[in-house]
């Protein structure tokens, strides 16, 4: 075994210790003993010693393996090899301890046993595997019913809130919706044809705990448009401290109906006067605060959907983005044909113009919302806009000019 | 040897939910949180889940995997599910087992909590476990925080929910951008071009285009066939080495960690936000990077301090000024913290709204 | 002839001012409107002074500036001012001419005014009378503006201050990118290039680089030694012409006005903010630009109504948001609204909050 | 006289008639007759009839002067020269009716008679001379004590407002530093030599009354940094409606101190228990508001001077800009020598960096800034920034690193 005083000293201390974890496997291991060796002379020299990834994949696919290898392959022959596999996760991250374990009996067949639960984007993440092992490892997988996800130019795994599974708020069935996009676009996660990444996220509400705003290109996040219902017995019974804020989850005894729902509310379209809570829906903007406050006195309206916001991503290389609203509601229901239709006539748009490794976010930027918009046939609306232009540099296109002469006015609709 | 299988897809979702899960699928209505760590869900039909969220450092061996199957065989009839943030979660039907539960957790060192107002799970990235391009370690400045971090994990003390994210350099796997503190591994030295691997291993057209400052320039000996780089218009963003390998930007002494703050997804009470530099850099020092955990429980606490009931860091600094929040905190306000990229200008204060 | 004269820079303000303010500099203690259109500072002193606030159109004739001396002459002893909105004051020491004064100015059609809550002066510029670039006349639509809102210029009925500004171009001469309600001239034509007078009169380089963005192109028959634009990305800014006079982009049905609201200057209670784009075009139609009145009526009349107490036009919009806006004015959104120019992405809505 | 159907309806209406004033002197003045039959032209056809500009001055003086030349020189001869000369007004606007009197006196003169009270930077605009006219009418002005205003790339005419001659919010001088620097800096104002145009204005207060955040390149703002002064009994006269809210400036009769002064401040940091106003002066962001509303109960503390910011101006190229902090508070008297000096440090850079045509605020934008604090010897502050950068992409130099090698560190100042 490898000396590792640096890294023994994460053994203590009281949350989980990758490092005593790893030392178990390492004891069977020799890659995992290697890795622990290399990750003490990075610990060490405060520098990574893995090399500039290469390109392996399985057979027909052209993503899901990041290739890895060491910069010390002789110090540590392990590790000359070490590529990731991507598998593709169930939506909302439900497993059974069987299909946990098939996973594992094949990882410890072809890999180092050493998992992520659950990568960054999502996946199953398996660590560490040989180029000659990624082939049966992946049909094994296959075999018990698991694909690899994506990774390049290409689609990327989808994923979802844990939504209707075990959540009061999802407004559409952020699972099957991240199952029915998964299994629609197949294709175009293993065969890396686009500019670039692209990523599907779903969160039921606009709680957004899958943080799809932040970072998928194409982010779904369920909304209603009609009233908050209101349980005016359930809101006395929070001003009264019988019910706990927030289901429980803070630090204070007793909500203070005014104080810390009418008067947060970032609208201000709530009132309170000790017996009724009125809300002026029209201008609510589903922020969700009360609802959160008083998770057993108000729930969203029943009339639901999606809005769609798009390009969020990471800082490279404009910048980082948050996705913006394109289409602030759309009713949907499995098979979620018109979010797969939306999807597909964006990405051919992006596919047609974007630059080599040029997220969604920045071709829209680059070209301008109203190329886009017209080119996948969306109108329009304010909600994209938090405020309209500042600036007086605007186009007009001749379609405008026949529209004015057809009798279009931009000062009244009338 | 068997068909050849491609293209299936992971399996379905609805082959790993519980009876109970399965027959109330949208059917909650409400929940609560019973006790740091556990929460129950009532469906219409009255039925009750109660999801007990365990800590994970992520990086899980098969070994802890089938150690956590274990305890979910015995609590939850084998089913189980991972959070957005990395945690796991025993799914318990039979409220009688929650007690035994969480002895076995406690025996087992597995410890519970992540719920409310709490500090979760700090999602993180590969560092230098598995990754080319990290200036720092993911796993182990993880660990180092959470440890010192360990009384938030399983209480609901703080004002809010506080979200920390790592990323071991500019790509930011993870949404860290958007995270009240973020952990972020940054390079502060130019590329060192290899003429001889440039060569052979990198397009050269590709090469200067990854550029987002434009740095990159064709070598001016053109029989190198290779490229260099102006040092002064570098911002060490890595994308050049992302592209061509021969354009390595490691440094020991040079990297470090960056802070940013301030950043949140959700759009409760107040829309999403970006996270913004609070330290520039601070050493990197394995194994327990100390300045990085002392310097992220001051912010803390001056957090826990200063926020009003239900505020998050966000809220609590936009409302009390960035200029306050330096002052507060005892960090310095440098060049570095001034944005100079590409949209500047809308971070500059155009008011007489700041405070002395 | 007498010695020739120069760099003596404008006289010291010194000359000009009344003795009670002379007294009294940097001594006032208190104001009071006692009525729209006059104020009264108060000194330390005791001493008091009266400012009575009078419409201009700003174009004055030397017969009209004599009259306002002659006013001034009875009443404040000579001494008076303009402000930085183009109304004139009259300071008046004596209190007891006050009335005849306002009799005075009555009868001469001279309407006081521009207080408070009001509707003061519309800032504006040269438009047909003595500019090269504009799309509208200025004068004429202030007149047939001011004349329509009359009713606010001399009253403190509204929520606030309401600051109109018009500028008959997109350089926007006068502050009118952060005005509650800004009129502005547009073109919508691309340059039409005048090949022979372009070779003579312009240098090529610097019109090129005159253009935001990246229209103009050297003329691909270099025999021309002139230029073409790619009209698809030519937003009529105007900025070739400015540089080159070979590029007119006039066309007297495609030109027209767009108008810009919710800016604001004043740091009270929120921020300095820019106008934004609330109508992206109105027919040009003098001598009165009946449908641009009606449409400045139309939301002011909205805000009005609609306004709490105090709150100026940015601030009522931004409290309800730029949809409701649209909806509340009947104005369509448009695409022209979305920006698409060099910060557009800081005008995107990256969260939920947005009312249906 | 030429007929003028369209202009004649704009004789009519309460506001001030311009075409009313311009006719009385047309039949004194052929120009101004003629300035009306081009301008009916032009309501006519929805078109100016003046050609581009061409460059005419003074001997020695290259700026002040804007050449204008009519495009039908045949039918409105009074036209075929029409320049205007801008004169630098005094600071404030104010005058006696002598000096308004010589001015006229020497336009109708040499001139047509046409003035604008005033342009909007602020310069007396004499209206409509010829070539030959412009040195014998300068010379004839420069006699009476005037001389000309800015124009082209230059410093043009600063401005300011009211301030302490008729305003009790005035924090600094504004008149006498706005005289100041005009005299300062003549020679640049006279002989354009910048990239492009520079705008100095000085309002006294945050309400900001000349607009100098929107519209000048370097922006002086009075504030104070002390505590805001309050006569608690005039606060209680307020709230019991003796003193008129804002002075008399709205239509409310009464001011509700909580509802309309403390619920509205913008930083929270006031309390009114109905005896007693609190004001949390750390946390006061000088916004007026309190102020205004209530002028005679509260006025700005005593330690005062001005806030400098930078960088406003129209959207020609880059989009609008507002000024920004630079300096968040500098102690300034008469002869305001440390503005003059920062302002010719400021000017020096740009001058020796700005491309033709670039704003300095662009230059500050396109260069950093870094690059423009150290050049002009200022610190970095947070003042400056409404937030701190959000993107990773900060840069390092070797005067940082050397700072580090001393001691230097970035998360304590210990
Ligand atoms: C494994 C993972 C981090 C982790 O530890 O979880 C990861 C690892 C890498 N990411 Fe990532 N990214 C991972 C999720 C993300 C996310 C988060 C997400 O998807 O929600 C982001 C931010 C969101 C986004 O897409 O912008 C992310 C933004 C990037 C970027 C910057 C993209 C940008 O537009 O700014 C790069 C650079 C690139 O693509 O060249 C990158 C590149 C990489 C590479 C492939 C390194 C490279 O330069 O080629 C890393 C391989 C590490 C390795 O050896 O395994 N990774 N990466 C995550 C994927 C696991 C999974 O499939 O579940
Ligand atoms: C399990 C999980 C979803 C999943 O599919 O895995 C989840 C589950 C719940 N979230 Fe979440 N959230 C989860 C990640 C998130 C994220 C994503 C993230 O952190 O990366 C966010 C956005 C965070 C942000 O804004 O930066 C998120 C923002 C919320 C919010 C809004 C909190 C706020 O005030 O900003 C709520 C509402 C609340 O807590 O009252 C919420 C509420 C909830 C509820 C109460 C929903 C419900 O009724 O069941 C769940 C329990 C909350 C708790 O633990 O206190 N969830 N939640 C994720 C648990 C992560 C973990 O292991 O810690
Ligand atoms: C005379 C003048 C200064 C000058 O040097 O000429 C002036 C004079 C006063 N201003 Fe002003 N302001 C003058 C232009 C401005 C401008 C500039 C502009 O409109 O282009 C602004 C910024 C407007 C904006 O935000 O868009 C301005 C924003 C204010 C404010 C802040 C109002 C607000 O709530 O936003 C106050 C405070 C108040 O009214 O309570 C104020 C207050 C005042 C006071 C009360 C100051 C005082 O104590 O004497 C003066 C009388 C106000 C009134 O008329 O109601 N003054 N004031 C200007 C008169 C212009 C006119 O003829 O109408
Ligand atoms: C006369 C005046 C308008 C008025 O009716 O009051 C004016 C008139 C012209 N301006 Fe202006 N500007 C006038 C104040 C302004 C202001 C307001 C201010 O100074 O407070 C601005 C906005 C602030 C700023 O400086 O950005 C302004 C922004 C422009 C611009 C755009 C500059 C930019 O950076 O975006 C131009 C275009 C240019 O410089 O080429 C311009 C250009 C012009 C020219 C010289 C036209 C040209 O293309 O060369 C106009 C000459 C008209 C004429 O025939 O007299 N004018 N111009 C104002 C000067 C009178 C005076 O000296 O008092
Ligand atoms: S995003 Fe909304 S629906 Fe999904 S888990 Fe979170 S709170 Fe529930
Ligand atoms: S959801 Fe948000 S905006 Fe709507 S009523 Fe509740 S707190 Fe207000
Ligand atoms: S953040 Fe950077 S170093 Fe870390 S895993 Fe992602 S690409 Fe690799
Ligand atoms: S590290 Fe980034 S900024 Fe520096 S040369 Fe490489 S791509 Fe350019
Ligand atoms: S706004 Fe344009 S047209 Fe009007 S005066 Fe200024 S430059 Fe001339
Ligand atoms: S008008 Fe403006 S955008 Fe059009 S060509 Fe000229 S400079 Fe370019
Ligand atoms: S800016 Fe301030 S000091 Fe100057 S006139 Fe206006 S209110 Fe008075
Ligand atoms: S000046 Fe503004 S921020 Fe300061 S106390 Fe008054 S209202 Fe509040």
């Amino acid at each position: 075994m490898h000396k590792t005083p640096l890294l023994d000293q994460l053994e203590s201390g009281p949350y989980p210790s990758f490092v005593k974890d790893l030392k178990r496997l390492a004891a069977k291991k020799p890659q995992v003993n290697d890795l622990l060796g290399q990750l003490e002379r990075s610990y060490k020299e405060k520098i990574t010693h893995w090399k500039h990834g290469g390109i392996v994949g399985v057979l027909g696919y052209g993503s899901g393996i990041i290739g890895r290898y060491s910069d010390l392959p002789d110090e540590f022959p392990g590790l000359e090899h070490f590529h990731t596999m991507r598998i593709n996760h169930p939506s909302g991250w439900f497993y059974t301890t069987q299909a946990i374990r098939e996973v594992c009996d094949i990882w410890d067949q072809y890999g180092s046993g050493i998992l992520n639960m659950h990568g960054a984007t999502g996946d199953l993440v398996l660590l560490g595997t040989t180029t000659d092992n990624l082939e049966p490892c992946f049909q094994a997988l296959a075999h018990k019913g698991w694909d690899i996800g994506g990774s390049g130019s290409a689609m990327r795994s989808p994923s979802c809130c844990v939504g209707p599974a075990r959540c009061e708020w999802a407004m559409f069935d952020t699972l099957e919706a991240c199952y029915e996009c998964t299994q629609h676009f197949q294709f175009d996660l293993h065969r890396p044809s686009f500019p670039y990444k692209y990523k599907l996220k779903f969160s039921g509400c606009p709680n957004d705990c899958v943080a799809a705003v932040a970072r998928a290109d194409q982010s779904h996040i369920g909304v209603w448009r009609d009233d908050i219902k209101i349980d005016q017995s359930a809101v006395k019974a929070y001003d009264g401290g019988e019910l706990k804020p927030r289901g429980g989850a803070t630090p204070y005894a007793k909500l203070d109906v005014k104080a810390d729902v009418v008067d947060l509310c970032p609208t201000g379209c709530m009132s309170w006067d000790g017996k009724t809570l009125k809300i002026d829906n029209k201008n609510c903007n589903h922020c969700m605060h009360c609802i959160n406050m008083m998770p057993q006195a108000l729930k969203p309206g029943s009339e639901r959907g999606v809005t769609i916001l798009m390009g969020s991503h990471a800082p490279i290389l404009e910048g980082a983005q948050m996705s913006w609203v394109i289409v602030p509601f759309m009713e949907v229901e499995p098979p979620f044909d018109n979010i797969k239709e939306l999807t597909e006539r964006i990405i051919e748009w992006w596919a047609e113009n974007g630059k080599n490794r040029e997220r969604v976010g920045e071709l829209i930027l680059r070209l301008g919302m109203r190329t886009f918009l017209e080119a996948v046939g969306l109108p329009p609306v304010p909600q994209s806009v938090i405020r309209p232009r500042a600036n007086p540099f605007f186009y007009w296109k001749q379609e405008d000019f026949d529209a004015e002469a057809a009798g279009k006015k931009y000062y009244t609709t009338k | 040897m068997a068909e050849r299988i491609t293209d299936i897809g992971p399996p379905h979702y609805g082959k790993f939910l519980s009876p109970v899960i399965k027959e109330n699928y949208g059917k909650w209505v409400s929940h609560e949180i019973i006790e740091p760590g556990i929460l129950k869900h009532v469906a219409e039909s009255g039925a009750e889940i109660y999801s007990v969220r365990v800590a994970s450092p992520r990086i899980l061996t098969t070994l802890q995997a089938r150690d956590i199957c274990e305890v979910a065989d015995k609590y939850c009839g084998g089913y189980l599910r991972f959070t957005s943030r990395h945690n796991f979660e025993l799914l318990v039907s039979d409220k009688a087992k929650l007690e035994p539960l969480k002895a076995e957790l406690a025996k087992r060192g597995m410890p519970k909590g992540g719920t409310g107002h709490s500090i979760t799970n700090i999602v993180h990235t590969q560092g230098w476990i598995h990754c080319h391009t990290p200036a720092i370690d993911a796993s182990g400045v993880v660990k180092s925080v959470m440890d010192d971090l360990f009384e938030y994990f399983g209480s609901h003390r703080l004002p809010a929910q506080v979200r920390i994210s790592l990323a071991c350099c500019l790509n930011m796997c993870g949404a860290v951008h958007c995270s009240d503190i973020a952990i972020l591994g940054v390079h502060r030295t130019p590329p060192k071009v290899n003429h001889d691997r440039l060569r052979h291993l990198c397009e050269i057209p590709t090469t200067i285009s990854a550029c987002p400052t434009g740095a990159i320039r064709p070598h001016p000996d053109k029989s190198l066939k290779s490229v260099t780089v102006n040092e002064e218009r570098c911002m060490y963003c890595g994308n050049c080495y992302t592209m061509c390998p021969a354009m390595p930007l490691f440094d020991p002494k040079k990297g470090g960690v960056a802070l940013l703050v301030g950043g949140k997804v959700s759009n409760a009470k107040s829309p999403p936000m970006f996270s913004r530099l609070a330290v520039p850099w601070i050493p990197n020092n394995p194994p327990r990077w100390p300045e990085v955990v002392q310097t992220i429980r001051k912010i803390l606490i001056k957090y826990a301090e200063g926020a009003n009931k239900y505020e998050r860091v966000a809220e609590w600094i936009e409302r009390i000024g960035w200029e306050k929040f330096f002052e507060v905190c005892d960090i310095p306000f440098t060049y570095q913290h001034i944005d100079d990229y590409k949209w500047a200008y809308d971070t500059y204060r155009t008011s007489m709204h700041f405070k002395f």
